[in-house]
């Protein structure tokens, strides 16, 4: 789905199952809650955000990286293989890249299902394998604005 | 024949280039590359597990590449 | 925390952490998100949304009692044994009782933490724990307009 | 004495009432009041599972009662 188009209402039961995944390089619009659905009694949101430190150091913010072409694919394999894996109606997810201010959103992904215990697995592996196989870096941008790959912060 | 290796993360940092432009003798594989990546980063990726991806598709063994692959060498991920 | 309190802003690096449970009569107001945070990188939140079948039955509405006073204090101590058991900065719950229109939500839980990890557990702990010894109960609005326990509601 | 009897879902469908207030002889248990709860309600509570509540906080075993004391049996719970 591209942003900007409108967004499907599910009012009604549907046997189709929706799965979408974006890399954004601006702030996170969250996919939006809906209250108009008949068959899916559990709504889960996750937001990973960017923390204040890094390998212990205080950081200004974090940047990502992508490898462009290869994460989009990757992050929807992933999707894919979530929603054949587990009992889950729809996956919505959006990783932001770029440079992230402390406390903002860096991913976004709303799981909805019948039943709270699938979408709370689903949600536990997507992004543990997202963490795994997407190719996405933080570089982080120090105090003294040097810019360098997060493995590479050490403490004074 | 000629590859593109694209650089990211540590890799970036090490060879201070997102991309390398290679020529390789037919039979080279994508560990020979891997090697040359390495050897060109000093003691830089020493320590640094690679990932190996040709024409962005992860693969697990060493493989012979063709003129015009685009290959990566990925280090450990960290999206979320 | 009374409703229409002003809402505590987070920016400061806290040592102590906020439990807040809510019985509500009236829609749920979602807890507001919150880009401010300096520790937590992990913001989970469940919604769980009243189907528009129970026991197979189409049903029209939900009606949620629960026995006040004691429904609010088990909450708020399961909220609170939820904080001591796993690492996560705050926990908070409404639910909402009365009568609840298929697709609308009856519980809302929001948890911060510093790794999601953690947050997944407590998210599954605390509603799994939630629906075991909180005494709260549905009463199906039937098509009919019969009003029954749930657990009478029989197919045709 | 005399103590009150909450009654929540499938006790309160099949007692017709939300609350009951029962007269107790001293010595008299949850169990007891827990019997005549059942009696009153026919078969309509066989093979519920009830627990108890005493004075709002959940109980596991027969306890005597005091003047005043409320009382619930509290059948599965369902919220969520």
């Amino acid at each position: 789905m591209k942003m900007g188009m409108k967004w499907p209402l599910f009012h009604q039961s549907r046997a189709d199952k929706v799965v979408l995944t974006e890399i954004v390089p601006a702030p996170i619009v969250p996919f939006p809650s809906d209250n108009t659905r008949r068959e899916e009694g559990a709504e889960l949101v996750f937001n990973g955000r960017v923390r204040g430190t890094e390998q212990g150091q205080d950081i200004l913010a974090l940047e990502y990286e992508h490898y462009e072409g290869m994460a989009e694919q990757e992050l929807q394999s992933l999707a894919d293989e979530t929603m054949a894996k587990f009992l889950i109606q729809d996956l919505f997810c959006r990783h932001r890249v770029g440079r992230i201010t402390i406390g903002e959103a860096s991913l976004h992904v709303a799981i909805w299902s019948q039943h709270r215990k699938e979408g709370l697995q689903a949600m536990t592996y997507f992004i543990r394998e997202l963490k795994e196989r997407v190719p996405i870096w933080k570089w982080a941008i120090l105090v003294s604005g040097e810019r360098v790959p997060s493995e590479c912060v050490h403490r004074d | 024949m000629k590859i593109t290796v694209k650089c990211f993360s540590q890799v970036k940092y090490a060879l201070e280039t997102d991309e390398l432009s290679l020529e390789l003798n037919p039979g080279q594989t994508t560990a020979d590359v891997e090697e040359r990546v390495r050897q060109r980063a000093g003691k830089k990726l020493d320590g640094v597990l690679l990932r190996t991806a040709v024409n962005r598709i992860y693969v697990k063994e060493p493989r012979d590449l063709e003129d015009g692959d685009e290959v990566a060498f990925i280090p450990p991920v960290q999206g979320g």
